[in-house]
């Protein structure tokens, strides 16, 4: 177990593409740290440069003590799990767990001790003699868990681990990650794009754009104040609706002919100030028609998904969602009034994006 | 092209080329070479008198309306080996690989005659079609049907055309059979349900997606018949007659052969040669960027 | 013991003699162990053996069918001359105890000889008893010359063998060169090429036009039928499908084991007009010659080797086993003494054809390099006349023509 | 499909059943040949049913020889032919996975010249330059043996180009899951890629086994002894003549047996052969 | 347009392989229906059976007034919209769409006519010329739309259309399928095997299992009333929570020691009866300790989704998952006490795991 510290790496491609522009980031020991951002902002360069499989154009990467830029793969004490699982496929699933100990010389009674714990941890002793073909998404995940796991690595990475899985066996892998991670006490660092696992996962979200580093905090930090409109409408389903408004006054905006209280708002805007306005679909409230702070929302149609419900629609001409607990508001077309809680008013920049928060 | 995870280093993947390039030099360019330096000799049968005489072989060549005729008859034997084993394969793979019981005999029935040796496939074909030995000859000509290869070059070159064909079905045959079992099935059900009816399917939608076996199989079967139709030819007609089944292979062989015009010979393999590495260039474009969608 | 490596072209029962010669030198002898190889066709032999020269790897000695005569006895060096060979390994050795008809192609013009006369035939007219009586012919007089032959087939056509009247084996040998020597007409200057490599081709003349041109006009019907460049052609003649063949004299064999019928063969037809015919034929067949640059001990094991089968019991055997000639005139002498004729007289038919009159330059042989070759481009030309695509006079204009380029080319290469 | 099949399916019986006949009928010509004496074929009386003589030809050809051309018995022409195909087959495996694997999984300079330098050989048959690699091989001193034989008729990028292909579908991922794991290039050709491309391993096997076993003109020419011969340029030796009788019908027993080990090479391998195939991508 | 009917439609495939055990089902014109279930229920070859793709081993399926079961694809005035788009890889944009048209016979202008306005409404024209390689996952599924559309088809028939697509594209592309639907008022048949889309676009949601149905019925009905322990824990995410019970009188299910009250639940069952008991993460309320019907929950750890949170732990020593707002339950493990309303308790059989509900 071991903390990983990376200070302003960069990577450029062998071709010139800057795929990382310089990030920093601490990892505490038994962190759990997970990077999210779209396609192509860079998560897996990181995550393979930590692994050892890219190197390092400038920058350092340690782990536990040791600056690891120079070390090879094999020596870094890591362990990884890849997007397609990367398991040998010539090989029964205790060879896929053995071959790697097998290579460090492990005596033979100790692997197989080793493999037999991870495949009890990992409820995959049944499987053992298998070939990867003969099983099914979810087992080969397991199995590259396990993979993972008889080297008893301090850190383990993961490279989208589940996105290979459907709907229902990511959430139930998404658990079992985070316990086993948790149990055995290592530290992690795990790409993704999904935000959801990236809100439950994490002790320690980052969220990545274009090279670079664009929030890092706890989930419920970033989801309750993101850093950027990039930030905010990244994280969350459905995203956050951003509207057009300008500032009206101290902790004030103006939203058309509406205007909306802002509790985390910067002082020193001039009233007037174009900005952008982010509402989270959940946040909004019902409210009576033409009350102070109100908003009109021009309900098109309701999606029906159990327990809630989302209210599509316009408002102030611009396309917006309301989800509610089913039954808590009428399901059929037409205007709604709405409010918002002032803590829950997000502001952002126009042109940067950036937060307009007090600081 | 390249791999993005690949190991560095420089002298263990020359140590892993080594072999290969060893056998390549040795065996390939070094006698690739003295073709070359051949091409510019006249020298006798036994090789014991030599004289240098620049590109006069090469000069004779182009004189020599033995060769246009076995540049024309070459031309003339791969379109027609290529244009009917291609056709008559894709035929048997397009049935085989409808769903019908027994496919799976069928089809081992008929890739076996891949492995039949080229001149194995001419002595059978001789057998058959020879006017005085063969069955089918005296078939033919108890039809009244005037067959006689030895003397007609048309017949001949029907003969050779034919034994060729034979051997290539089934290397076309199993290609063909593994293009149409990779197009979707799921756009033949959209075809279905466009309304296009079973031929009119076949050449809008099977036909296109097979287009990349197709040109695959055509460079693999000009190549064939260039070369490895040699024992063939030698079998079934040495060449004849007068020349009609003359191929630009077998010409180099023949000219060469009895060390009578070796020069000559050598002349016509750097020819070759070079139009070899055209090919070559051409399917090494292909092979980078198939025809595929 | 010394190994001599001896390749051959020799098929069937042939094969068997050379196989059982090998062993009774062998077994004659603890010296030297003679190893036959059978290298394929002629023309595959000879090929085998220029690239084993060319490579180093030549055997001593290699059979080399008559038209391979021209190439090897160009090549000084490659090969060593018979009679330097007996001198030199001290062999008793007479050139004038073999039969001039044979040596005479394998010698220089100053008599010398090169190589050993092997297996000799000449080309004969083998004909089908059974279906000339089924024709009304009389099957004991066959017919002797070119227009009788024609009536013949015209009749036997008539008769049923509407496929094929008379054909003839070895295209180029029975229309060019035997038809040359046997109506005492030139193929080409020089003594067909026996003086030297500069000889000129000249068969275009009239009278191998006129013959071309019945062969061309008799093929539209099928009274004459082509069949072929080779031998592989005489089943059709066993099968009784050809009731008239010219080929070989070395065909007895296949004929013997194979035909159904009653048959004989008779002398090569000719045209009655052609002042002298008919001449005499020549030989067909091989001759073994003995690879130059070998071990003064090698050599003389090659020498024993042909003091060896020149004995005159072992000619007498293998004339009467094989059907091939006899190369000594002892034994022939001994084999007629013997009656042997009087049961098998089509075995000294091609004795009788080629001692027919003395040889002129036009009959004695031929001799050119790269006749294997060039006799391709004859057969390529003949095979153009008689399937249409040329007249006659221009196919053999072209023949002649084409063939003379050849000897142009090979007249430089070969080392004088 | 509710479309009227039964049609279409018989449509299919009939040119499938067509197809075998075409290809089948050569040979059962063949076999039928083998099973007949020589004056029988000869005289083209040959039926279309077999004859009798099928022990008596294939035993004659088998164990003692033909009695006018090749005397050697085709038993041991065969031995040669395996030996010779066998050596084809695994030497090419041999150089082809080393050099291919050398040219996708490392970087160094002189890689792409290397790799045009095997790729120019691709499609220029040993037949084309046969008499300067007849010289060679025998300045090498190397004819008449095994290695003469084959060692040429390796010299060329098929089998290069079929793994390179191969390769080149293999996931970057397990060369970087061994390299987690500690597995050097060594440990990741011998444990990770060479079981991956078995199939593509059988699929070369096959085709140059074919390959090496259908040699025609190479062996020809190399081999001068008797011992040596190959049953293909047999088959040719024996239908030649010179005024003799060719024994058809042992020729064609050998060519029955010619076809035999070839033929049972594709069939038996069929699934891995033409999955060897298709996977690289031709 | 045209009513789709299913009378006792069975499916026994060549192997013997019985997919479909007797449907029958009946979309009215211009509905939507969705069939929802897990992999390999007999969704897509119910689908395939309406489109002519495979044959009907027995049973009727009418379309309109016309019995189609020996009618071929074409002639059945349906289009179809498969999973992996299935266009035509040679065919730019254009021809693929208009192929069906072609077939047809149409006169060039009409096509041309009809393309160009499938086109507009799916806003695919700048692609007309591009082959379907050219163009991004949303793109083809548009195209793909758009082959459907042009031929003015009777009804529309998907499988899992958007499977293939992203998480935010899968949303964004729901929303447009069923506004298309609407507009054109087409006859829709769906099958997917993701619970929000079939909660989302259904009419009428037909949940199958096994060959079988399980449940038909509107979205929210399904949701609501589970007509079995299967339908329950298919539909809903997280999935409801399955604990073990026994009647305890009429309307009154005992858990343990706790008793929950239940309005929906047959009166003529003997007590001591075992059932089985589900609960919605999201209908469980916290209640204080000790009151009456309450159920001791042991909370191990809390998921972070944004806008709610997972508890997850143990109840009755069962696994057990509780939803909720953020910050309305203080997110720390421990134990809590949760009581439900009796109106969304839902009771099932122990063996048949139907639904012991007043009918
Ligand atoms: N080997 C490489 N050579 C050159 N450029 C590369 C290489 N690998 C990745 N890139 C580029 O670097 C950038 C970042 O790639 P990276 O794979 O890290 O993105 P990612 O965040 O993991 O995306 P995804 O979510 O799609 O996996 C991209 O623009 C990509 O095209
Ligand atoms: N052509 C076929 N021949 C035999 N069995 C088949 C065939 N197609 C499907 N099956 C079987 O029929 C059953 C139902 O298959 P179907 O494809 O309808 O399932 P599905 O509900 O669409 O599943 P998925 O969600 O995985 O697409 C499965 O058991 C499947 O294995
Ligand atoms: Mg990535
Ligand atoms: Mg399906």
């Amino acid at each position: 177990m071991a903390q990983v510290t990376l200070t302003n790496v960069k990577k450029v491609y062998f071709g010139g593409v800057e795929a990382v522009k310089g990030v920093s980031l601490e990892i505490p020991d038994g962190g759990f740290c997970v990077l999210v951002g779209p396609s192509g902002c860079g998560k897996s360069t990181l995550l393979r440069m930590v692994a050892g499989l890219e190197t390092i154009t400038s920058g350092d990467i340690s782990i536990g003590s040791r600056v690891v830029n120079q070390i090879g793969p094999a020596e870094r004490d890591i362990a990884m799990v890849f997007q397609n699982y990367a398991l040998y496929p010539h090989m029964s699933v205790y060879d896929n767990m053995a071959y790697g100990l097998r290579n460090l010389g492990t005596p033979r009674d100790e692997i197989d001790r080793r493999v037999k714990e991870a495949a009890r941890i990992l409820a995959i002793e049944p499987l053992l003699d298998r070939r990867p073909k003969q099983l099914s998404g979810g087992q080969r995940q397991r199995v590259a868990m396990g993979r993972a796991i008889v080297r008893k690595p301090q850190v383990f990475l993961f490279d989208e681990p589940l996105s290979n899985l459907d709907a229902k066996l990511r959430v139930q892998m998404r658990v079992e990650i985070k316990k086993l991670q948790r149990a055995l006490g290592v530290t992690a660092l795990y790409v993704t794009h999904d935000q959801v696992e990236a809100m439950t996962l994490s002790d320690k979200l980052v969220v990545m754009n274009g090279g670079r580093v664009e929030q890092i905090g706890l989930p419920a930090e970033v989801y309750k104040k993101p850093a950027s409109k990039f930030v905010a409408t990244f994280i969350g389903s459905p995203p956050m609706n951003i509207l057009d408004g300008t500032i009206d006054g101290p902790g004030i905006v103006a939203l058309g002919d509406a205007i909306l209280e802002v509790r985390d708002l910067r002082q020193d805007l001039a009233e007037g100030t174009a900005v952008e306005i982010g509402l989270r679909p959940e946040d909004i409230e019902i409210a009576s028609e033409g009350a102070a702070g109100t908003l009109p929302f021009d309900v098109e149609f309701i999606e029906e998904l159990g327990a809630t419900q989302l209210f599509h629609g316009q408002l102030a001409g611009l396309p917006f969602v309301m989800q509610a607990a089913t039954d808590t508001v009428a399901a059929q077309a037409g205007r709604l009034w709405i409010t918002v809680d002032p803590d829950r008013v997000h502001v952002f920049d126009k042109q940067s994006g950036a937060r307009l928060g007090r600081s | 092209m390249m791999k993005n995870a690949y190991f560095s280093g420089l002298t263990v993947p020359l140590l892993l080329l080594l072999p290969q390039l060893a056998i390549t030099v040795v065996f390939f360019y070094w006698p690739a070479s003295q073709a070359v330096w051949q091409s510019f000799l006249l020298q006798d049968a036994f090789g014991t008198s030599t004289e240098f005489v620049w590109f006069e072989n090469y000069a004779e060549l182009f004189k020599d309306p033995g060769y246009f005729k076995a540049l024309i008859n070459t031309a003339i034997f791969s379109t027609f080996v290529c244009i009917l084993s291609l056709s008559i394969a894709l035929l048997f793979a397009v049935m085989a690989d409808r769903q019908i019981r027994g496919a799976e005999i069928y089809k081992t029935l008929l890739i076996w005659p891949y492995a039949v040796a080229p001149a194995v496939a001419g002595v059978l074909w001789i057998f058959m079609f020879d006017p005085s030995l063969g069955m089918l000859a005296r078939g033919l000509a108890s039809l009244g049907v005037n067959w006689n290869p030895r003397l007609n070059g048309n017949d001949a070159m029907l003969l050779v055309i034919l034994a060729a064909t034979w051997k290539q079905i089934s290397y076309n045959f199993l290609f063909f059979l593994a293009g149409l079992q990779s197009i979707p099935k799921s756009v033949i059900e959209a075809a279905v349900i466009d309304g296009a009816r079973p031929w009119r399917r076949f050449w809008t939608i099977v036909f296109p997606l097979l287009s990349p076996t197709t040109f695959f199989l055509l460079v693999v079967n000009i190549v064939y018949v260039f070369f490895d139709t040699f024992g063939i030819i030698d079998t079934v007609t040495g060449g004849g007659p007068s020349g009609a089944t003359e191929t630009l292979v077998y010409k180099v062989y023949s000219d060469g052969k009895g060390g009578s015009n070796l020069g000559g010979s050598a002349a016509q393999s750097v020819v070759l040669l070079v139009m070899v590495i055209a090919m070559t260039a051409f399917q090494f474009r292909f092979i980078e960027r198939r025809v595929s969608y | 013991q010394t190994e001599i490596q001896w390749w051959h072209a020799l098929t069937g029962a042939n094969n068997d003699v050379v196989v059982k010669l090998a062993e009774e030198f062998n077994a004659s002898q603890k010296d030297y162990k003679v190893v036959p190889a059978y290298k394929g066709s002629y023309p595959d032999t000879l090929n085998a053996g220029i690239a084993a020269f060319r490579a180093g790897t030549a055997p001593h000695i290699l059979q080399v069918f008559e038209v391979g005569t021209g190439t090897m006895m160009s090549a000084k060096g490659a090969v060593k001359p018979v009679h330097e060979l007996m001198k030199e390994a001290g062999e008793p050795f007479d050139p004038k105890a073999y039969l001039p008809a044979i040596t005479g192609y394998y010698s220089t013009s100053k008599g010398d000889m090169l190589s050993m006369p092997f297996n000799s035939s000449s080309m004969v007219m083998w004909y089908n008893k059974d279906a000339f009586k089924k024709a009304g012919l009389n099957a004991d007089a066959p017919p002797k010359t070119w227009p009788e032959v024609f009536e013949a087939a015209k009749k036997l056509k008539a008769a049923g063998f509407d496929k094929c009247g008379f054909t003839n084996a070895w295209a180029t040998w029975a229309n060019i060169e035997q038809f040359g020597a046997w109506h005492n007409i030139p193929i080409a200057t020089k003594a067909n090429g026996l003086e030297g490599f500069d000889a000129v081709l000249n068969f275009n003349s009239p009278l191998f036009v006129k013959h071309l041109t019945n062969l061309v006009e008799l093929q539209k019907d099928k009274t004459y039928d082509y069949s072929g460049r080779t031998n592989n052609g005489e089943g059709r003649f066993t099968s009784g499908e050809c009731p008239i063949m010219l080929t070989s004299s070395g065909f007895f064999g296949n004929v013997r084991a194979n035909a159904k019928f009653d048959w004989g063969n008779a002398p090569m037809p000719y045209y009655p007009e052609a002042a002298g015919a008919p001449q005499n034929s020549i030989i067909g067949g091989a001759s073994l010659w003995v690879m130059g640059g070998k071990k003064a001990e090698e050599y003389k094991g090659v020498a024993k080797f042909f003091t060896f089968i020149s004995h005159i019991d072992r000619q007498v055997k293998l004339h009467t086993e094989s059907g091939y000639l006899p190369i000594t005139k002892a034994a022939y002498e001994k084999v007629k003494a013997s009656g042997f004729y009087k049961d098998k007289p089509y075995l000294e038919t091609p004795i009788l054809e080629l001692t027919n009159k003395e040889p002129t330059e036009n009959s004695r042989g031929l001799r050119f390099g790269s006749l294997v070759q060039i006799r391709d481009i004859w057969s390529e030309e003949i095979e153009a006349a008689l399937n249409g695509q040329k007249t006659p006079k221009a196919a053999l204009d072209a023949a002649v023509e084409r063939g003379n380029q050849m000897l142009r080319q090979f007249e430089r290469t070969a080392s004088r | 499909m509710v479309e009227d099949r039964r049609l279409g399916d018989a449509i299919a019986y009939v040119i499938l059943t067509i197809g075998v006949l075409i290809v089948a009928f050569p040979v059962w010509l063949t076999f039928v040949a083998s099973t007949w004496d020589a004056a029988t074929i000869i005289n083209g009386q040959l039926p279309l049913y077999p004859g009798p003589k099928f022990f008596e030809n294939y035993y004659r050809i088998l164990f003692i020889g033909t009695s006018g051309t090749t005397r050697e018995p085709v038993l041991n022409m065969m031995l040669n032919s395996f030996v010779m195909a066998m050596a084809i087959a695994l030497g090419k495996i041999f150089i082809s996975v080393l050099s291919a694997y050398a040219i996708v999984y490392y970087r160094f300079p002189f890689r792409m010249a290397a790799f045009w330098i095997i790729f120019v050989t691709l499609m220029l048959p040993v037949e084309v330059r046969i008499f300067p690699t007849f010289k060679v091989v025998s300045d090498l001193g190397m004819l008449d043996t095994y290695q003469g034989l084959a060692v040429p008729l390796i010299a060329s990028a098929t089998g290069t180009l079929l793994f390179r292909q191969f390769f080149m579908t293999i996931p970057d991922e397990l060369l970087e899951a061994s390299r987690i794991d500690g597995a050097g290039p060594f440990r990741f050709f011998k444990d990770t890629v060479i079981p991956l491309s078995i199939t593509t391993i059988a699929a070369l096997f096959v085709i140059q086994f074919i390959y090496g076993w259908n040699q025609y003109l190479w062996p020809l020419l190399v081999t001068t002894k008797d011992s040596m011969q190959t049953i293909v340029i047999a088959i040719k030796k024996m239908i030649v003549t010179s005024d003799a009788l060719t024994e058809w019908q042992l020729a064609m027993a050998t060519a029955m047996l010619a076809m035999l080990p070839p033929v049972l090479v594709v069939v038996l391998m069929q699934r891995l052969f033409v999955k060897g195939l298709v996977e690289t991508e031709k």
